[in-house]
């Protein structure tokens, strides 16, 4: 009963992955921005938009995103040791894209104890900062499926897109010396499956498809969740950074920021912007015309030389000090 | 003995007919030019990621990786080399009055009608004003420089401090391009200036014309006390 | 489990209660959150830690370890008091009706007929009033003083709010909500599923916790019916299967049991089995008993079990005690009474209660045979690890040899899940080095030690030279042969019983399912529930059709079920005396006037009149036992007893300690600790991110849970000067484990009979061997006691102190 | 040093400044084209898939396992994931399942049989033949020397009690009753699983 995969927009688990050879549905054809004015699509080819839904209000903190993202990216993080969380590793790193944050919050209103648990990861933004802030082209670059995918080959490991990302996601390697985080797996959608973690979800916490049916289907879980008493249940979808491709159900959608400090209103920093925006150009200008300038004048202007008589006013006012008693001869240097 | 107040120890009057004076040691020279050439290098590595149709730059230091890594590590030796120079020269680059009576009458300055200004040491204002701009700036780049260091200094500071301090990196490198340019344009419109980075001295005439306070002194310190 | 994995979206309420399914089963609690999504189903979790079951619950209250029966009773008690019964379910199902003796009775705490020299009961008062005809008497009306409805109530009546929260600490308000939220599903309409493990079972009276929720789910109407049902989460793969197959030392396959001496010959045996049915016209599925148990003999023993030899009864082992499980036989070999033991993918050094005494038996075997396909502590236990395995190597005598097996990507066969689902799988990689099946191993063992007795002739060799081994390559019998045998063969031409010229099946071919089984010796069956797996049709357990028509998550077609490919147990219950469905918009059943018929095969002879014959067969009532007889050691009602190592003493009898009827080596009850010396409630449990002691040699489960710790409210670390993230030494009178500390707001001191208990939460999964940092397993700290029925290591529930660690981790 | 000179010179240094922009014009940018936007090669292609069940709890999900003859030509396992075909999982699969790969390839899978002598503190290969000849010899000895026949009473009891079997929890029906079949056939009694712990 596998539902035929849909190339255009995949669908979570709805078939199991080809293992005959498919020619990737996601490409240079599909690029609508890449970094540092790398090169894009002449006219992209539309792709349905997709995104994934990760309903934090199912989600049980059991790590299989984390598990599937491991093995299917085959990094390996290192086997570290525990420091009295449930976090492990205890921070994204560039061998871990994704990770489970716990959080125990009593909840003022209700007064009972709740334990919030959220899947972190990069968010594809519809606007992306990292893709802004880095200055090697063609390194981030954007498909018009909304995937926000790093190309490693021309990444040159500066850190930029960390400053870049409102949700502090890209981690640099300091082995291979590259930014490394969630690609959405491109490699599986671009064959018509959905992200390894969205497929291992044991409870469906985490759906992928088009962003038009994860938001239906959000709308759903929200619904369900203010018959539970959850009033300000809502969707998280950040305006901000124009929408994202990686979505939240939130039970307390009116502050986000209690979800390990999930950000309420993220946007691209304007610190980021005018440094990549106004800064640029502006410098840019300065420092050509200064040099311009200044080389015309300096070949140009006659300028401010020396004359025979200063020549011999210098004389004179070294003899005039050195008056009075016989000269002293200088130790020639070099040749008179 | 004469006091020192314009000249450093090592400046003398070394010829007499014509008046030639030595103005920069050998070491310094050195020192001045290796500096050059790590500055040269930051400029165009830092082009390359200040903006993306200067990227292309990165082909002058085998690719984005390469510059990347370099850049930080050209930064940090250009700023041991400047702190050689700094040492060497601060003492005769302090403001003093007669700078700011220059700086007034800067239209002459342009104008070449140095007879109207005031007598100067061994530096005028705008070298000085390059020495100390130099100075604050590379102190600038090399504090933001540190903390947008990713390769060793990941965790140092805050996101969002590491923004600012790309902010300010940025800005500081455009002003101290725009300082460099300055340097170099005045050392050539001053005719005669340059020899005295590559040869180490000026002419009597140079001295006379641009730093007379420097010259006369250099001149007072080199006459013999009278016999009893 | 009752009822499948996929019926749990049928559901309206989950109650997962001596479990935590979310973390132990992730994948199978996927379908309560599909209940929740599409049913609106609630979710209600009670555990002594907020776990993360709980985290996605609707609503969750503490209760402190080992006392959910008063829990429980307390809930029965609510739901008679406030009218939340389905009656008519009662009534016609249940044995509510039945008069019980007069003798029978209950006070501080015992049943009648405590014998405290023997440690055990007297059982004859447990049991119904007979009536002359051999069929016990009833009062529908429920009205008579001695009914078991009334004998309920009244053994219930104790269990008020107030002395739940006295024994559980589980706050009154708390306990009221969710009873509220229970009793509505005594409609027949709602529904309420419960999912349990080894939180309930690993208790000194794990069996009755679990009567004690199937006594409430019975009186809810719920057993049975979609979306309801008792449901065991097996632990490990394929456990379901080797407890079907009977690999314990006293069961035959299927349920079938090992003769006890009192039982010297086949007729004895015989006639303490096949039940008579106790009401008039009802069946009782025992009666089929000699077919299942001669066809056994058969596939063991073929042309050596014949008629005029009790069909070869003589080469079964006949049993001088209940049982020689495990805890037994570490106790023997701990007296130096074991010489020779194997371990086939078994790891008990880690597994079984105190770790010490493990250590000390395994020390004087002989020789020890492990089969794994990787590295265990038990294979290594005389290998000196510092701290973490403390021996001295020279000093141990045993061999220890370590044979490598192939794991389940390699291998072919079928799995049995919590469903009872046998599910085919097929050999995807080859076995890495000289690795080999576990069933060449058998083989291989097998037939040397045949030869040897064949050679030099010996004790008793009969079993072993007549057992049957007619596989194509004796050295490597293939899983088809050996699916096949276990389905079962016609040795003879197999007819209708009802009318003798009908050919069911021909000699040589396999049988359609049991009902073809005989007891003439015409048959041969290895285990008779799994009669049909594998028939003439093929092998049904390969069978990969998931399709739905119901909707209602069957999944028919999908490999196999035992019985008979049933996917819900009596679910004949879910319909009502008429035989329409409790909820006509719930229908797996229905009698259509002449048969039943619907999206399952019915539990019962598909032509059994609704009325006439009763849902439970398996019962010689026909109907579910609220009151169970003598059929358990420690009583037919649960009543509350106290963990063996229990921070407040039985408020019904101070003198009581633990389960008055468990069994208790001389040797353990020194080792048994009090709340003064020791006064923290312990429990142990599973990690989602690990498997038992498997997963800490994979290095991405070892990544994403690294290192052994233990989690303490935040009340007890500040007690202790705990912080968060340090060492701590939490010692029991057993053992010592250094550990890091998880201080959490997950786990809130409790108030229990004016007492302040603080719970100490300990994960297994940690050893000295894999790729996770090495540490310690709780059996390190936990007694050497079983539960009285069934000799579960009471692991839930026992007590430790606890202190910041000094020194730093010695590895 | 004359003006014409220090203009060369001049041109060499204040170029730099403007260098900038024209290199970048001139086409280092071309040089140093940028790696066209491309996605990670499809893993699975060119493996083989099977039909499996996850050996760890009890929910048995579907998995397919995906392997690639190594070198030595032995298939080896690359993938595992969840069966989308699945009722139960639905392709789905915990922390544990979703890793599987790394228990099928653990570091600490055994390869070959090991013997550990009495009061040796190491393993030491020995041969299949003579771990098996070993074992068969000393169930055949503890057997005929503790085997009880009969009971104080003279029932025939037929059991052995000196030595004892632990089944396992993950192998297959077809094991567990051949494995059933020999332990009982001697008449072992110490026989168990893992069904409670």
């Amino acid at each position: 009963m596998t539902i035929a995969p849909n190339m255009d927009s995949p669908r979570t688990a709805t078939a199991n992955p080809p293992t005959h050879p498919v020619p990737p549905n996601l490409g240079q054809a599909h690029v609508v921005r890449s970094s540092a004015g790398g090169p894009v699509a002449e006219n992209p080819q539309p792709l349905t938009e997709v995104a994934k839904l990760i309903d934090v209000s199912k989600c049980i903190g059991c790590k299989a995103c984390q598990s599937a993202c491991i093995e299917w990216n085959d990094t390996q993080p290192e086997v570290g040791v525990n420091v009295g969380v449930y976090e492990n590793p205890h921070d994204l790193t560039p061998e871990m894209f994704t990770l489970m944050r716990f959080t125990e919050y009593d909840n003022p209103d209700t007064g009972d104890f709740e334990w919030l648990i959220r899947k972190d990861g990069c968010m594809h933004c519809a606007e992306p900062g990292c893709l802004k802030a880095c200055p090697a082209p063609g390194a981030i670059v954007q498909y018009s499926n909304g995937i926000v995918d790093f190309i490693h080959e021309n990444c040159i490991g500066c850190g930029y897109c960390v400053s870049g990302c409102p949700f502090n996601i890209p981690r640099i390697s300091q082995k291979t010396h590259v930014a490394q985080k969630c690609t959405l797996c491109s490699d599986r959608v671009a064959v018509g499956q959905g992200p390894a973690c969205a497929k291992a979800c044991p409870t469906h916490a985490i759906t992928f498809g088009t962003k038009e049916d994860m938001t239906a289907l959000a709308a759903e879980r929200v619904e369900d969740l203010k018959s539970r008493g959850y009033d300000n249940a809502g969707l998280y979808d950040p305006a901000g950074v124009g929408g994202t491709h990686v979505m939240y159900v939130l039970h307390h959608n009116d502050k986000p920021q209690i979800y390990d400090g999930l950000p309420e209103d993220p946007k691209i920093s304007d610190v980021v912007r005018n440094w990549k925006g106004p800064a640029k150009p502006v410098g840019i200008a300065a420092v050509g015309l200064a040099a311009i300038g200044a080389a015309a004048m300096a070949l140009f202007h006659r300028g401010n030389s020396v004359s025979q008589e200063d020549e011999a006013e210098a004389r004179e006012l070294v003899q005039e000090e050195l008056r009075g008693a016989p000269v002293e001869r200088p130790h020639d240097k070099g040749s008179a | 003995m004469v006091e020192r107040k314009f000249s450093e120890p090592t400046d003398e009057i070394v010829q007499l007919e014509p008046v030639e004076v030595r103005r920069y040691i050998a070491f310094t020279r050195w020192n001045h030019w290796f500096t050059a050439i790590c500055f040269i290098v930051l400029m165009l590595s830092g082009f390359a990621f200040f903006h993306p149709s200067l990227y292309g730059l990165t082909a002058l230091f085998g690719g984005g990786q390469t510059t990347r890594w370099l850049h930080p590590f050209v930064g940090i030796a250009l700023t041991v080399s400047f702190l050689g120079m700094f040492f060497q020269l601060v003492h005769l680059n302090i403001i003093r009055r007669e700078d700011l009576v220059w700086t007034a009458n800067i239209k002459d300055v342009i104008t070449g009608h140095e007879e109207r200004l005031p007598e100067l040491g061994k530096y005028n204002f705008g070298q000085k004003t390059v020495f100390w701009g130099m100075f604050w700036l590379i102190l600038a780049l090399l504090i933001t420089g540190i903390m947008m260091w990713y390769q060793y200094f990941p965790h140092l500071v805050s996101i969002e401090t590491r923004r600012i301090a790309i902010f300010v990196h940025s800005v500081s490198a455009v002003l101290i391009v725009l300082v460099f340019i300055l340097h170099i344009f005045a050392a050539l419109w001053t005719r005669g200036t340059l020899r005295a980075m590559t040869r180490g001295t000026v002419t009597g005439g140079w001295s006379w014309r641009h730093h007379r306070k420097w010259l006369r002194e250099l001149a007072r310190r080199q006459r013999t006390k009278p016999a009893e | 489990m009752t009822n499948s994995w996929t019926d749990i979206k049928n559901t309206d309420l989950v109650i997962v209660m001596g479990g935590n399914a979310a973390e132990a089963h992730p994948c199978g609690f996927k379908w309560v959150t599909e209940a929740k999504h599409h049913r609106g189903a609630k979710l209600i979790v009670v555990d002594p830690r907020f776990t993360r079951t709980a985290s996605v619950s609707d609503y969750y209250a503490p209760i402190r370890p080992g006392t959910d029966i008063a829990f429980l009773m307390g809930l029965i008690r609510y739901m008679i008091e406030n009218d939340r019964v389905q009656w008519e379910y009662v009534k016609a199902f249940t044995n509510a009706s039945f008069l019980v003796k007069e003798e029978f009775g209950w006070s501080d705490g015992l049943f009648t007929g405590y014998d405290e020299e023997k440690r055990d009961y007297d059982k004859s008062s447990w049991d119904y009033q007979i009536g002359p005809d051999g069929y016990m008497l009833t009062d529908p009306t429920l009205q008579h003083p001695r009914c078991v409805w009334n004998l309920l109530k009244a053994h219930v009546d104790v269990y008020t709010p107030e002395m739940v929260e006295r024994i559980t600490g589980t706050p009154q308000d708390r306990f009221l909500k969710i009873a509220e939220m229970i009793g509505e599903c005594s409609s027949p309409t709602k529904t309420m599923t419960s999912m349990y493990a080894l939180g309930w079972t690993q208790h000194s009276k794990g069996a009755q916790n679990i009567r004690g929720m199937a006594m409430l789910q019975l009186i809810l109407g719920n057993i049975g019916v979609p979306g309801g049902g008792m449901n065991a989460l097996r632990g490990h793969s394929n456990i379901q299967g080797l407890t079907d197959l009977g690999l314990m030392s006293n069961l035959i396959p299927g349920y079938l049991n090992i003769p006890t001496e009192k039982e010297p010959d086949w007729a004895t045996y015989m006639k303490s089995r096949a039940f008579k049915p106790l009401l008039p016209g009802q069946t009782s599925y025992w009666q089929n008993y000699p077919k299942f148990m001669v066809s056994f003999m058969k596939s063991m023993w073929g042309e050596a079990a014949q008629k005029d030899n009790d069909w070869a009864y003589h080469y079964l082992p006949k049993l001088d005690v209940p049982a020689y499980d495990m805890l037994r036989m570490f106790e023997l070999m701990d007296q130096g009474r074991v010489n020779l033991y194997f371990c086939q993918g078994f790891n008990p050094l880690l597994a079984l209660a105190n770790r010490n005494k493990n250590t000390s038996a395994l020390s004087k075997l002989k020789m020890l045979v492990v089969m794994d396909p990787l590295e265990t502590e038990t294979a290594r236990f005389w290998e000196n690890h510092g701290a973490y395995n403390d021996v001295d190597t020279a000093s141990i005598q045993t061999e220890v040899i370590q044979l490598p097996t192939s794991c389940f990507a390699e291998d072919e066969g079928a799995l049995v899940n919590s469903g009872r689902w046998l599910q085919w799988h097929w050999k995807a990689s080859d076995m890495p080095g000289q690795a080999k099946y576990d069933t060449w191993i058998m083989a291989q063992i097998f037939l040397r030690v045949r030869e040897l007795y064949r050679k030099e002739g010996g004790a008793f060799p009969d079993p072993i030279l007549n057992l049957t081994w007619d596989y194509a390559d004796e050295h490597e019998p293939s899983p088809d042969e050996l699916a096949r045998e276990m389905n079962g063969r016609a040795l003879a031409d197999v007819y209708d019983l009802a009318d003798k010229t009908k050919l069911l099946t021909a000699a040589g071919r396999q049988v359609k399912s049991f009902a073809e089984l005989r007891d003439d010796g015409t048959t041969a069956s290895g285990c008779w529930i799994y009669s049909g797996s594998y028939n003439e049709d093929g092998n049904n357990m390969a069978r990969r059709d998931n399709s739905d028509p119901s909707g209602m998550g069957v999944y028919s077609n999908w490999t196999w079920s035992w019985p008979l490919n049933r996917r819900t147990l009596y679910n004949r219950a879910s319909a009502d005396l008429q035989g329409q469905p409790w909820d006509p918009s719930r229908p797996i059943i229905a009698w259509n006037g002449e048969r039943w018929e619907g999206n399952d095969i019915p539990d019962i002879s598909p032509t059994a009149k609704p009325g006439e014959v009763m849902p439970f067969i398996m019962n010689q009532e026909g109907v579910s036992r609220l009151f169970s007889r003598g059929m358990m050691r420690d009583g037919p009602f649960p009543t509350h007893m106290e963990p063996f190592e229990s921070p407040v003493q039985n408020v019904f009898n101070d003198r009581m300690r633990g389960n008055p009827v468990a069994r208790v080596f001389a040797s353990d009850v020194e080792k048994m600790g009090t709340s003064d010396e020791f006064p923290f409630v312990a429990t142990s449990y599973r990690l989602t991110e690990h498997f038992h002691y498997w997963t800490k040699h994979n290095k991405v489960n070892a990544t994403l849970q690294p290192e052994f710790f233990v989690e303490i409210s935040e009340q007890l670390a500040a007690e202790k000067g705990i912080e968060r993230g340090g060492r701590v030494r939490v010692w029991s009178k057993r053992g010592e484990v250094w550990a890091k500390a998880l201080v959490t707001k997950r786990i809130k001191p409790m108030i229990c009979d004016g007492k302040t208990v603080h719970v100490v939460g300990i994960p297994l999964h940690w050893g000295f061997v894999g790729a996770a940092k090495k540490g310690w397993g709780p059996n390190s700290l936990t007694p050497f006691v079983g539960d009285a029925n069934i000799e579960t290591p009471e692991f839930k529930a026992f007590l430790v102190n606890i202190e910041p660690a000094v020194g730093e981790a010695v590895s | 040093m004359n003006i014409d000179l220090s203009r060369r010179g001049f041109l060499k240094l204040a170029g730099a400044g403007v260098a900038a922009t024209s290199l970048g014009a001139m086409g280092f940018g071309k040089a140093e084209a940028a790696e066209l936007a491309h996605v990670r090669d499809f893993k699975l292609a060119q493996t083989t898939e099977t039909r499996n069940t996850c050996p760890y709890c009890s929910v048995a999900c579907g998995i397919i396992i995906y392997a690639r003859p190594d070198d030595t030509g032995a298939r080896r396992v690359v993938h595992i994931e969840g069966d989308a075909d699945h009722p139960t999982n639905r392709g789905t699969l915990c922390p544990k399942g979703a890793a599987l790969k790394d228990f099928v390839n653990a570091e600490t899978r055994l390869t070959e049989p090991m013997v550990r002598r009495p009061g040796s503190d190491r393993f030491e290969p020995i041969s299949w033949d003579e771990a098996l000849d070993r074992i068969a010899r000393a169930i055949k000895d503890d057997r005929d020397a503790n085997f009880l026949a009969t009971n104080e009473l003279g029932v025939p009891v037929n059991r052995w009690t000196t030595t004892g079997f632990l089944a396992a929890s993950a192998t297959t029906n077809e094991t567990a009753w051949l494995t059933y079949k020999v332990v009982r056939s001697m008449g072992i009694v110490g026989f168990d699983n893992q069904a409670r712990v």
